[in-house]
């Protein structure tokens, strides 16, 4: 098992006949992901990398049974995008789309609570890696190769800062059974918490790997959640130790406002709730493998 | 995006809150003539930057008659104001708010800001104005009202009169501060702002309520649906390789250190500011080229990080994911021979195709460190940096 | 309340959906001077009352001369139009409008109404524009779509183009009808509208959509907030009991029947009307005189009641809760000093002072006939009605 | 145990120094019920009926330890006034005004939705005649005399429906655990399943009277309810049977719309959930005594 998806989830392609979209959605089948179709509003009836491409989503997923989407469409129009594949009945999406309103995504977040908990869609991202189950499937924009199967649950804002742990764990033949990018936004549509809980649940997860940054409430909610919740251990490596109070520091989110915001303050907060901390990026790898071993 | 106070002023107004009568000068002469306008016998001469705390970095000047308006303002404009939030460069004066001086009563504060613990819209009030929203979190906080409000139905009369009560007023101005409440909320919604704040909000001596000094920031990710507010952007006001970047879809953080980074993604970049610290250097910014780092992105990421007079060592950290190690390499030959580059060079890639890359910057003549993991990256550019006896 | 398909147009248009060129008019000669004013060669002449299926009433006349357009309104104005929405009564014509002729392409429906079980705004499509929703319904449910938006956030677009792929427009309409849709549902939000139809919606030949007619209907309860809504009332339109009552604060509703009923409470009225027909009579009204019915309101209850000629018997059915018996009945007593009833009064008393109410009543020289329980009170209006040979 | 009140429950009256809200508060008084205080905005600091008038309900609250409001407050600010309850930690509010809005309406359940189930405010009404809990609280207008305490559960649209049934169950000797009116109009903050889950948690309450009319699909939800979680019998009275359709019957809400809804439609779906029918409202009482018998 792994969470979110496996190797027999039908997927489908938002923003599909985009030259974006082309090209991940062609990376996603090449790593074994089970792409059934995609969606291009007025692209209705046409056929994409042999696939066939639907006007709405509602009639994609009546057409192939997906219960994956991806969203590649341009941030404008995105957040209706995500808002569609709910009301579609998708259960998980996941919307790389970088640059989408801070107000759009609050007003998705509304959207969903139209939803009971058992039908309501996993929303991850946006401005996200996506999501890997290493050896099953791909729903992302990750490099698949640098991704060993195993039994790490990683969770993470940034992109490259998650490929980087994987190569590490890799370097040391750790497995991943997924590894989440939940995005660098202000507001997005799962949280760490969100997904600890996932992994907590998931037979094939041992450990889970947190890799969180300065700037908002989610890594010391997430820290919280471990203490009280769960059994697994959580290693976590929080960015921006040196980042200046005030600024962006890239990710929308990654700015410092209230007390537990900044990294020092979550590093204590996480180790408070008995989160082994990863002193600093170089090594998130090794303290992953200390805790393997210490079990 | 931020913009300026009378351009704030003007934006609130338009939503219902009364301003003091004002207007903005260009020249001394301008501003006399505004004065004029205005009428009374005493203004204030506000500089319009992009910061708080003007005041007390003479950025604001009490003026009794309309000489003395002149004279202020031939005295800011032109001149950089250098205030708690601009960084030790400052910000250039441009044009300046004359503005009557209001009777004051009592001096309130407002801020509306985005909360991301509840996804929803704070309104923070305090009966603390004038002081800045830390100073008043610091020394009173006691006085800080905050209301969450649920954005699914807007902000509703009660926790608009919630706060009026909050903040003590007379029952004969709840109804009117109410409404000053709800207009800022209408404009954060309807203007796509992450910030709006009324700092001091008065209370005139003859009861009426006046935004006296008004700030707003917008959502850069929504300015294409809101073109009379991204109409009002000042580019003066930015600082210039942050600007040039944006402009070109980088991402650039100034910092105070003096080791240059070009890095892609924003977390691997905070992890790489980590790593230099504690290896006991200090970034002097970072550029971020984001995941499909074409040739010219690389190019233009050397050009301005090498402009940047403060950078002694220039550290390249890529970790290719969809992109590939050898267009990276290929881009940073390419970089290099366009442009001329005087300091140490450390590169570190990883992810795909690491070896093709590596092999093709040590087969070109390029000057450089190769570096393996992050942390030996960092290393190596701290120890440049000592090499260089710096 | 309802208002006029010419009202309702003027309104959607104002939410950016086409019309056909059209004018109102309240003469014959004012209708030829709108029909060239309009110009073209064809035109209908359009009965405006509040009701549906005017044209199976012959309240739609083609016309296809200036001339006819006379002629068919001179026809229309004044009438009685009946149609299977009005009642028998049939509702007055005292305006037409003339409207050109549209060159329709397709015919669609589309509706927005409250959805109590969801307790959003519905929009309900179907292909078989120009039948009545009942009718698709009933004939063709399969080309009916649903779709629920969510008040918190407002209709989507996605929602707005699903609904016109589902309509089978071309694709270059698509968006045409997209902001048609999403229109309608403006206009239903901001004017705190119930209802909202446009059947039918048609392409027309030259490949624009116009709403050809259109209906709206408002919340009362939020009509003090919408003035230029409330400002199209045509009470000409409402029957003349309602209206009277409902201007009183009364709640009246005319029936078939020839009981004439005055309660209080909606849920006792209705339970009334059904013990009636249990008995084996019909209701010819009910009125309800709410919780706290004082002696002015029951004498304008009587007054109502007893004006509606169908009626043989008055039933009153009073549970007095917050209300007393004991003043209900020095109610009842001074009505029928004022009014003259000729018929039998059945009066049922319960709750509070019921013992002091039916002292009052019987030492009263009113002639009456007591009742004691719902089931009684039903009994003894239809034997009352039965002795009266009906 | 009564459900929702008793006669330790802690109530403040929202509109409480107008006209209506001064006549029911001292009736509630009259009745025994706690009430401790109450808010007319602007007249804080004030005293009237001889206790507290505050500003806000926040300050109610904090002030008077209040758990319970009922709303007096005018039809267009009374929407306005359920949330502000809600907001201030009020655990259950009765809004007994006539007329508000339906899109206020729809606006009051959106908000409602930024609670968790624990923190949610129970709203009854609006447009309804509140909730006794006989000889022990009145949190509503009904006259509290014809209540005799007892052991069935009453849940109904209207008023005086619901005093009719008070009545006949008095006259048979028969008492009420406690008696809600939901209310007349459309869309109101408890519906008729919210009321029976209460009651079927009731220690007090060993069987429910459910006093329905036509329009909406409350009563037929309320079946399926009673057929899949309820073990206490449930007997209903629909009224409207021989109303026309298509007209407002009184009640904002009863115009029948659609399938189900109306009263012989709603007769046989509650039947075919095992509901016991009251088949006029004359036999209310006499219904709920021969279920008793039966057990």
């Amino acid at each position: 098992m792994s969470v979110l998806i496996d190797d027999k989830t039908k997927i489908i392609v938002q923003g599909f006949t985009g030259k974006i979209g082309s090209f991940h959605t062609s990376e996603m089948i090449k790593y074994g992901s089970k792409i059934v179709g995609g969606v291009t509003p007025g692209k209705g009836g046409q056929t994409h990398l042999e696939l066939p491409v639907f006007n709405t989503v509602k009639e994609a997923v009546k057409e192939t049974g997906a219960t994956a989407s991806i969203v590649f469409v341009p941030p404008a129009f995105a957040a209706d995008s995500t808002m569609e594949a709910a009301d579609a009945g998708i259960k998980i999406c996941v919307a790389i789309t970088d640059g989408i309103p801070s107000h759009d995504m609050i007003k998705v977040k509304r959207y969903m609570r139209r939803y009971s908990r058992k039908e309501k869609m996993t929303l991850i991202g946006p401005n996200c890696a996506g999501v890997i189950s290493p050896g099953k499937a791909l729903l992302g924009i990750m490099p698949g190769h640098i991704y060993l199967q195993g039994e790490i649950g990683v969770v993470g804002r940034s992109g490259t800062l998650g490929y980087e742990a994987a190569q590490q764990m890799k370097n040391l033949n750790i497995g991943i059974s997924t590894s989440v990018g939940i995005g660098g936004d202000p507001i997005n549509g799962s949280s760490f918490k969100d997904i600890l809980e996932k992994f907590e649940q998931d037979e094939q997860t041992k450990a889970i790997l947190m890799i969180g940054e300065i700037g908002g409430p989610q890594e010391v909610e997430a820290g919280k959640f471990a203490k009280e919740n769960m059994t697994k251990p959580v290693i976590a490596y929080i960015a921006g130790l040196t980042a200046p109070k005030g600024r962006v520091m890239g990710h929308a989110g990654a700015i410092v406002s209230a007390y537990g915001e900044s990294a020092v303050e979550k590093v204590e907060l996480l180790q408070e709730s008995g989160v082994t901390i990863s002193k600093n990026p170089s090594v998130m790898g090794e303290t992953v493998k200390s805790i393997l071993k210490g079990r | 995006m931020d913009i300026h106070e009378y351009q704030a002023k003007k934006i609130l107004s338009d939503f219902g809150i009364r301003i003091p009568r004002g207007g903005i000068a260009y020249s001394p002469e301008n501003a006399e003539f505004k004065a004029r306008e205005i009428g009374g016998s005493k203004w204030v001469v506000k500089a319009q930057i992009h910061s708080g705390a003007r005041g007390k970095a003479g950025g604001i000047i009490l003026c009794k008659n309309e000489l003395e308006v002149a004279q202020a303002t031939d005295k800011l404009l032109g001149k950089k104001l250098v205030t708690n939030q601009t960084g030790s460069e400052g910000k250039i004066v441009n044009r300046v708010y004359i503005e009557e001086v209001t009777n004051i009563k009592k001096e309130l504060y407002l801020g509306l800001v985005f909360d991301r613990a509840s996804e929803s819209i704070m309104v923070v009030a305090s009966t603390a104005g004038g002081m800045s929203v830390e100073e008043i979190s610091k020394e009173k906080p006691e006085t800080i009202i905050r209301s969450k409000i649920e954005v699914a139905v807007g902000m509703q009369e009660f926790q608009a009169r919630e706060i009026a009560f909050g903040l003590g007023m007379d029952f004969n101005l709840i109804s009117r501060m109410a409404e000053v409440i709800v207009g800022c909320y209408r404009a954060f919604r309807e203007l796509d702002a992450t910030m709006v704040e009324i700092n001091p909000l008065v209370v005139s001596k003859g009861d009426h309520i006046f935004a006296l000094d008004c700030k707003m920031s917008f959502d850069n990710n929504a300015l294409f649906r809101r073109s009379t507010v991204s109409e009002l952007r000042d580019k003066s006001q930015e600082n210039e390789n942050e600007l040039y970047a944006a402009d070109r879809g980088l991402n650039y953080v100034g910092l105070e250190g003096n080791i240059g980074n070009i890095i892609n993604g924003a977390g691997l970049a905070m992890a790489s500011m980590d790593m230099i610290k504690l290896a006991g250097g200090e970034p002097a910014n970072f550029l971020d080229v984001g995941g499909g780092a074409t040739p010219e992105k690389i190019v233009k990421a050397f050009k301005l990080i090498s402009s940047d007079k403060k950078v002694k060592v220039i550290l390249v950290n890529i970790f290719a994911g969809i992109n590939r190690c050898d267009w990276v390499a290929e881009g940073i030959v390419l970089a290099l021979q366009k442009i001329k580059i005087d300091m140490p060079l450390i590169i570190r890639l990883a992810g795909t195709n690491v070896e093709e890359g590596n092999k093709i910057l040590k087969e070109s003549k390029i000057n450089y460190v190769e570096a393996t993991t992050l942390e030996d990256a960092a290393n190596k550019a701290v120890k440049a940096l000592k090499k260089l006896g710096i």
